[in-house]
């Protein structure tokens, strides 16, 4: 199954590029969805992250064809 | 109600006045309007700022918005809520945020204009790169309310 | 800072862009100008209101407005407040009351806007009576905030 | 000595007019001003008081040109 994965900001810049796609298996979570990307990089700590434009857990579920998106602290106003 | 994303500056008692002028049927009815404007300042954490980029997540940051907007919406009576933020290249002075709510009474607005810029602030999607003469950094944390 | 009293209708946006734009030396500094505007209903204690007098104390009026004023810019860290009070006859929808404040950071902004508004409705030296299509009576009590 | 007493809103109506002068006596307070000028009605329930522009006690004593000024609760803003 396929997961769109998305970086915002500091992480972004960091990573080096704003988006993966991953082929994902099924009952992954979204920290293992970072890990299996960046398996040299462990997830830095207080990123947050969305599926499909929702906050969410780390340990959520990903489906097929969600879009994780992973990001710092928000900075806005 | 009204929320809105922008790439360009805006002015915000200019939008404000439109927005309150379009919505004719608010006319009369609300006896109290409670308005916040957020302003980018140009000096921050001990550094003169040059220039900021407003970094955001498209679809989820309006999502984000809108859902705060309701939320206010429900905790109290309210009649209007018009809310515009900037992203994108700002320069010192520009406006960055403005958050505006009518109700009939003062109390309702009052504490749905704070509300609505405290999970703005700590939630919204947005992220903050400020540019100085020791070059660009991305903002770490928001300042507490 | 600016106190007023205004005899005649006054568009509270206008007032506060031109007020900004005389305050030069704010320019840069502000990340936080709050704003309250109370509006004339045409409704109040169930009933249709046609007009409204606003009585007040001339002399003791603008005193107690500095005093209230000057009270904020002593408990928070302020840069500017402006305050515009009508008085006189009024009309629905007429613009009542403007208070706006500049600050550094949002907490003391909201903070004192909303003082001044409680300060102002619960001791300011102002009257309000009312003409209904049963005649004209003094409003007996302030909402409460 | 001499007192200048001002009536607002109303209570200006209830009495029927926006002013007084009243020829008071030394260590006089507010509240005997009042009792001085309206001998058959009684300070209503909740009516404030002020001397030269500052609110006041209905016990403060009253000075030589001092001007007095008495008012039902403020409805303002």
């Amino acid at each position: 199954m396929a997961v769109h994965v998305k970086y915002f900001a500091s992480l972004r810049e960091r990573i080096g590029r704003a988006e993966d796609r991953l082929d994902a298996v099924n009952g992954m979570t979204v920290v293992a969805v970072w890990a299996a990307l960046h398996q040299d990089t462990p997830l830095p700590p207080n990123t947050l992250a969305a599926v499909n434009m929702e906050y969410a857990e780390l340990k959520q579920e990903v489906r097929d064809g969600d879009e994780v998106a992973f990001f710092p602290p928000v900075t806005g106003g | 109600m009204r929320v809105e994303l922008r790439e360009a500056p805006f002015d915000p008692l200019a939008e404000l006045g439109h927005y309150q002028h379009t919505q004719a049927e608010l006319s009369g009815r609300y006896g109290a309007t409670a308005v916040f404007i957020g302003t980018m300042r140009d000096f921050n954490d001990g550094e003169t700022v040059q220039g900021m980029v407003l970094d955001y997540y498209p679809g989820m940051t309006e999502k984000y918005l809108w859902r705060i907007v309701e939320a206010a919406h429900r905790e109290w009576p309210l009649l209007d809520t018009l809310m515009v933020h900037r992203v994108g290249e700002l320069q010192p002075t520009d406006p960055i945020v403005l958050v505006a709510v009518w109700s009939e009474h003062r109390a309702a607005a009052f504490s749905a204009c704070r509300f609505l810029m405290e999970e703005l602030k700590s939630k919204a999607p947005f992220w903050k790169r400020e540019r100085t003469s020791a070059g660009s950094r991305w903002v770490e944390h928001n300042t507490s309310g």
